[in-house]
């Protein structure tokens, strides 16, 4: 019992240390990529190549002034950040980065928890995500912001819908709700080649979950300043940011397990091969923030209703109509 | 591919569905024939394909889903093929084909195209579920469905009064039988608890007595009559030629009106049960067949020639089964469809030539103009005349030789004598038709023109098959026929051949003196007889018509023989007898009905009605002071009432809400505490 | 928390009594703060509350497959959607006109609910409920692979029809919600 | 351990203080909150039945009260928006039509 509860705590510092090293180096990642796609050389001031600069501004921002403003709803503005990092961070539990190893002479599964309604945890946590925002953009008592609350819930709610039955597929052929089982199901063959319309559909649905570009209509900042955080400052604002980029590793650690066969691969060790995936699907992101421009946003909703919705459930039907052809 | 079966009603249903429903905004004209004939056509090759897989041996009956199910009874929606089905198959969807094809040239300047083709792709549809059901009650719906196509079709020109007439007779008559069909269902469910055509005829010979037998197929036979117009029920036929001469060509020569003779033969089992009833059939047939047959010697419209002559060769086929020769029977109808429906194209095509003339008498000489229709007409005419070797000869010999051989000489003699006025009038016919000197109107006769080829072709395969499907029923008694028939009927059958084994062995004792001697003999005998029959009559026919002696003028004769020439001219006046008999008696009955109503029933409700006046007085004062006091008084009291009461009514909810709790509470504490 | 992998032993039954307490007190506060709260969002926030709670005790009793749903369909769903019309109204505090009525209103409701609530407390302590047995003892729930299973088990044979019908009850519920909030065209 | 009635009882004290807020407050909307609060309360019991009974059949229920807990707040707070637009308010005094 004591054993048991040793490791688990280990292994959530570890985790945890690690996912928020990576996203701090990510937001340095994505401004240098951003960069060098624009053809310009991004932060490189702060230490050798930039490498310094995430911390530089985790320090500004810890150290600036934190301001509530005076009409907002006090608490529920002191809670809204909070409510957008948490959902984030428990997500990360049933993620599972690697099988099981021996460490130290123990059997140490490299994730927290099997859950065995693994993916309806993500979907459970994954929808609570969105009181963050909405509240942030109430309790701010600004146009801006309730605006971008507004519109961020609808988006949300919209896309969620497409992002969950995009999943039915991959639950469909793996016949399981456990993400281990899942990635013990792609052993063969990963679940982007069968699933790759549910795949293009679930990246696409979660791109606009996570608010990037070309989804950042509740942040648009030439209409809408920032958003539902307009009014935020310091530490608050930077939960936001974090939040955001938790929820980047953490989604691309679900597409990593969901689609591109977790932790399965030739050579090298499973949690490198789960790294390396991940760090794709994270680079995929930023690639498309470069890219694509912002929709607009009658485009945004007809996008997630009468294109990618209808999408989903088609690709219901086709796997089911293929299991029962070939399974 | 008999288990596809099912594409065969599929396919016209689907080309009957897209015709009516699109036939008339969306499409452009000229489509629906493709639709329609493309779908009968592919029909008749899965028919045709059927047909070998059936001849090799195959047979299907297959229950597709439950079509009623009411307490004990069971009905599915399923098919059976054998032997019968698939000739029947073939007649129908052949005969379809062609008609369907020929209507392409025939109903071209119509403005109710896509409408013809519709009720066709319609008809067609039901005549092939009555014949392909496995059970009584399809047998109905098509049927009713090949009575309902044939009541829109007669009527297609419906803006023509005669021809809504001739529909609505049609419809009537048929109906009157149809009360027949139903009663013997009826019957049939009442014994056999289903009408599943295997489990009744199982059940049949151990189940049935032969009175009950006897009821069911009269009844049955009701149906028939009406359907393939056999005395007393014969009369919309010949009216039905108001309809477009493809329409006669199809239903009323080749496959509706020969839906009772498939009924009949179908239910062969029960009927061999009911000797009574057969007897009756072989009578009714046989007269109706010489009945017919004289009416047709004196009519000049050229369509009816053909109808009467129709309803005499459904004669032959009726008496053929009565006879229990099922095998000639269903044969004859086989050839009949063939030569009969080249008659009624060819008549149709006569009169395309003429621009819509039908009066025989302003015809003449037309051979030279319409060669390839004079030819096929006067083939056909020879099948019908039971000229050897053309297919008519061998059915209608084989049904004779069975009256014959059966020992009922006198239905021979009428059959005989029908087959004579059949060759007359036929050649009659044709040579006033195509012979002698052009009494054709002028304006008419300088634009006289063949059909097109898509009338013509349908016209010469006909003819080709009128003049070879013989070949089928050879040797005689023993053809190809016989033994792929046989395969249905051949138990039934035998008994009659037993019969006619037993009487043939006497007779040739008694001819030869030697009890051994080969039946076939006589048979080959008695073909020759009738054929000197049939040739007698066209001799006569062409020695009054052609040769024109002065003996035999038709003018003197008819005005020698008033009597019987008016007789025959005037149909019997069966047609005044049934106007006399039911028509008219129930138009007077409605009338006095009417005035009896008038005088009786409308004093006694004006009586009445002075009646309930007064006593509306007395009640009026009753009302308007006690009851009405009482009600006010009431009313008051409620109105006082109330005005407390509404207090209650709030209009918020949630005070709703609380007394709804508070009951809620109350039940549970009486619930706790008892 | 949701039958953690094997090596983690069973929670003791001492640490689930535990566990309800923590939670049903959460409950309670939380459901009072619902209905004293004189701001609507505060409500739904207190609302969301409850509902998480709600799923932590169907995780007690055993419903993994209930709690997600609960998470997922009340939390996730439903209550935004309250806030997002709630946003969309701005409504704020509501104004209260004590009335003679409300002060009824208000001391029956109260009263009633008060009596109701120890009504079924009453009739609830004991053994009452003391039927037959149904199919789907711990272990045969196991047997079928968990909670989830089991639930699909019985859903998709025997309310299978009821299943298919609340397809129909969300589509007629879909269409009418846009009926009835759709401007009129002009 | 955590037995039936203490569930049960948690239900009903849920479901009285969720009776308590349709009874007693003005705002449509938080009574209709209050509304799902008393199916939550009904949700609990029923689960705990299930468990107590081993049987599925509550757990369906509940499943099939969500289903339609969620079909009703969609008509509801449809209703309600249509109701806020044509009288600018949601307060149910103002909203009592149903009177003589």
């Amino acid at each position: 019992m004591t054993e048991f509860v040793i490791i688990m705590l280990v292994k959530m510092f570890v985790i945890f240390g690690a996912v928020m090293l990576t996203m701090t180096y990510i937001t340095l990642a994505e401004r240098k990529i951003l960069g060098y796609m624009q053809i310009r050389p991004g932060p490189n001031r702060v230490g050798p190549w930039g490498l310094l600069q995430p911390i530089a501004d985790g320090i500004k921002l810890f150290l600036k002034e934190d301001i509530i403003p005076d009409n907002a709803s006090k608490a529920v503005f002191v809670i809204a950040p909070a409510m957008a990092l948490i959902p984030a961070v428990m997500t990360i539990a049933v993620v599972p980065f690697g099988p099981e190893v021996s460490i130290l002479g123990r059997n140490v599964t490299l994730f927290m928890a099997d859950i065995n309604i693994g993916i309806l945890y993500i979907f459970a946590v994954s929808s609570i995500g969105v009181y963050g925002i909405v509240l942030a953009g109430w309790s701010s008592e600004s146009k801006y912001s309730l605006l971008g609350g507004l519109r961020s819930s609808a988006q949300m709610i919209s896309y969620e819908l497409s992002m969950g039955f995009a999943i039915v597929g991959v639950i469909m052929m793996s016949q399981s709700l456990s993400m281990v089982k899942l990635i013990e199901a792609q052993k063969g063959v990963w679940f982007i080649i069968p699933q790759f319309l549910g795949f293009a559909i679930y990246i696409t649905a979660a791109i606009a979950e996570l608010n990037r570009t070309p989804f950042d209509l509740p942040e648009g900042e030439s209409e809408l300043v920032s958003g539902y955080f307009t009014e935020y400052s310091s530490m608050k604002y930077a939960m936001f940011m974090l939040a955001e980029y938790i929820n980047i590793i953490t989604v691309s650690g679900i597409v990593t397990t969901l689609y591109l066969g977790g932790w399965h691969g030739p050579v090298l060790p499973p949690l490198a091969w789960f790294v390396i995936k991940l760090l794709i699907v994270v680079f995929f992101m930023i690639w498309v923030r470069a890219t694509l421009p912002r929709l607009r946003y009658d485009q945004l909703m007809t996008l997630g209703w009468k294109i990618l919705l209808p999408a989903s459930i088609v690709n219901i039907l086709l796997t089911a109509v293929f299991m029962t052809v070939f399974g | 591919m008999i288990n596809y079966a099912w594409l065969i009603p599929l396919l016209p249903t689907i080309a009957a569905l897209i015709n009516g429903l699109f036939g008339r905004k969306y499409m452009r004209r000229h489509y629906s024939d493709y639709i329609a004939t493309g779908a009968v056509m592919t029909s008749f090759l899965i028919s045709l394909i059927i047909f070998f897989e059936v001849v090799s041996g195959s047979k299907l009956n297959v229950n597709y889903w439950d079509w009623i199910v009411s307490g004990d009874l069971h009905i599915s929606f399923g098919f059976l093929i054998d032997p019968l089905t698939a000739i029947m198959l073939l007649v129908v969807t052949g005969i379809s084909s062609l008609v369907h094809l020929y209507s392409i040239g025939y109903m071209h300047d119509d403005d109710g195209y896509y409408r013809f083709f519709t009720y066709l792709s319609m008809f067609t549809v039901s005549m092939l579920i009555l014949i392909m059901g496995n059970n009584y009650l399809l047998m109905f719906f098509g049927w009713e469905g090949v009575g309902l196509c044939s009541y829109l079709l007669i009527g297609f020109w419906f803006e023509k009064k005669s021809a809504g007439d001739a529909a609505k007779k049609a419809f009537v008559t048929n109906r009157v039988g149809d009360l027949g069909f139903v009663l013997g269902l009826f019957l049939l469910v009442s014994q056999f608890g289903t009408l599943d055509y295997e489990q009744v005829f199982q059940l049949a010979p151990t189940h049935l007595t032969t009175g009950v037998a006897t009821a069911i197929t009269l009844l049955l036979f009701v149906g028939a009559t009406a359907k393939s117009a056999q005395i007393p029920l014969y009369t919309w036929l010949p009216d039905a030629m108001e309809g477009p001469t493809p329409v006669s060509a199809l239903i009323h020569a080749a496959t509706m009106v020969t839906a009772g003779v498939y009924m009949v033969a179908r239910s062969h089992v029960i009927y061999s049960m009911a000797p009574a009833t057969m007897e009756l059939i072989a009578v009714v047939g046989a007269i109706t067949a010489l009945f017919a047959a004289t009416i047709a010697i004196a009519q000049n419209d050229i369509k009816r020639i053909v109808a009467y002559s129709t309803v005499s060769q459904l004669g032959y086929m009726f008496m053929g089964l009565g006879l229990g020769a099922y095998t000639a029977g269903v044969y004859h109808l086989f050839t009949h469809a063939f030569f009969k429906a080249c008659l009624f194209l060819g008549c149709g095509s006569v009169i395309h030539a003429l621009s819509g003339e039908q009066d025989i008498r302003r015809m003449g000489g037309l051979f030279p103009h319409i060669k390839l229709t004079a030819i096929t007409f006067l083939i056909a005419a020879l099948a019908n005349a039971g000229i050897f070797p053309f297919a008519g000869f061998f059915s209608k010999d084989e049904i004779l030789w069975a009256a014959f051989s059966g020992g009922h000489y006198v239905i021979w003699g009428i059959g005989a004598a029908a087959a004579f006025c059949s060759a007359f009038y036929m050649f009659r016919l044709y040579f006033v038709t195509f012979t002698g000197e052009s009494r054709v109107d002028h304006h008419v006769a300088h634009h006289i023109h063949e059909s097109p080829s898509v009338m013509t072709g349908p016209l010469v395969l006909l003819a080709f098959l009128a003049a070879t499907v013989g070949a089928l029923a050879l040797p005689p008694g023993n053809g190809f026929i016989h033994h792929f028939l046989g395969n249905v009927f051949g138990a039934h059958e035998h008994d009659v051949k037993g019969i006619a084994a037993e009487f043939f062995h006497k007779f040739a004792a008694l001819a030869t003196g030697e009890p051994t001697a080969h039946g076939h003999l006589l048979e080959y005998f008695m073909m020759l007889v009738s054929l000197g029959i049939a040739l007698s009559g066209i001799g006569l026919a062409y020695l009054m018509y052609y040769k024109k002696i002065e003996a035999l003028n038709p003018e003197t004769l008819s005005e020698r023989f008033r009597l019987v020439h008016q007789t025959l001219l005037n149909k019997y006046w069966v047609d005044e007898l049934y106007d006399f008999l039911f028509v008219n008696p129930t138009k007077k009955a409605g009338i006095e009905l009417w005035e009896f109503d008038g005088k009786v029933v409308d004093g006694a409700v004006n009586g009445t009605s002075w009646i309930v006046l007064i006593k509306a007085e007395i009640t009026d004062f009753l009302d308007k002071y006690v009851v009405d006091g009482t009600v006010n008084g009431l009313a008051l009291f409620v109105d006082i009432k109330s005005r407390v009461l509404r207090r209650m009514q709030t209009g918020d909810a949630q005070n709703y809400a609380l007394v709804m709790l508070l009951g809620v509470v109350f039940i549970m504490g009486v619930y706790y505490f008892y | 928390m949701i039958s953690i992998s094997k090596n983690f032993k069973k929670p003791g039954l001492k640490m689930e009594l535990f566990l309800f307490y923590i939670f049903g007190g959460i409950a309670i506060i939380a459901s009072l703060g619902l209905v004293a709260g004189k701001n609507p969002v505060h409500s739904a926030l207190f609302m969301v509350v409850v509902f998480f709670v709600v799923a932590a005790l169907f995780v007690l009793l055993g419903a993994e497959f209930l709690a997600a749903a609960q998470i997922l369909v009340y939390a996730g769903a439903i209550m935004v959607l309250f806030l997002f019309v709630i946003m969309l109204l701005r409504l704020q505090k509501e104004e209260l006109r004590n009335t003679s009525r409300h002060a009824f209103q208000k001391f029956f409701g109260i009263a009633l609910s008060l009596v109701f609530a120890f009504q079924v407390t009453m009739i609830f302590r004991g053994s009452f409920f003391k039927g037959a047995r149904g199919n789907f003892p711990p272990d045969a729930v196991k047997g079928f692979g968990g909670n989830t299973e089991a639930v699909a088990a019985v859903l998709f044979t025997d309310y299978l029809f009821p299943f298919e019908l609340t397809s129909a009850i969300l589509l007629m519920a879909m269409v009418g919600a846009v009926v009835l909030t759709k401007k009129e065209l002009k | 351990m955590a037995t039936q009635e203490h569930y049960l009882v948690l239900s009903a004290i849920l479901f009285a203080i969720g009776a308590i807020g349709v009874l007693v407050r003005r705002n449509a909307i938080v009574i209709f909150m209050c509304i799902e609060l008393m199916l939550n309360a009904v949700n609990i019991s029923l689960v705990a039945f299930s468990k107590q009974m081993d049987s599925m059949d509550g757990q369906v229920f509940v499943f099939f009260i969500m289903t339609v807990a969620a079909a009703e707040a969609a008509i509801g707070l449809a209703i309600m928006v249509s109701l806020f637009r044509n009288k600018e308010t949601l307060n149910v005094d103002e909203i009592n039509l149903m009177k003589w």
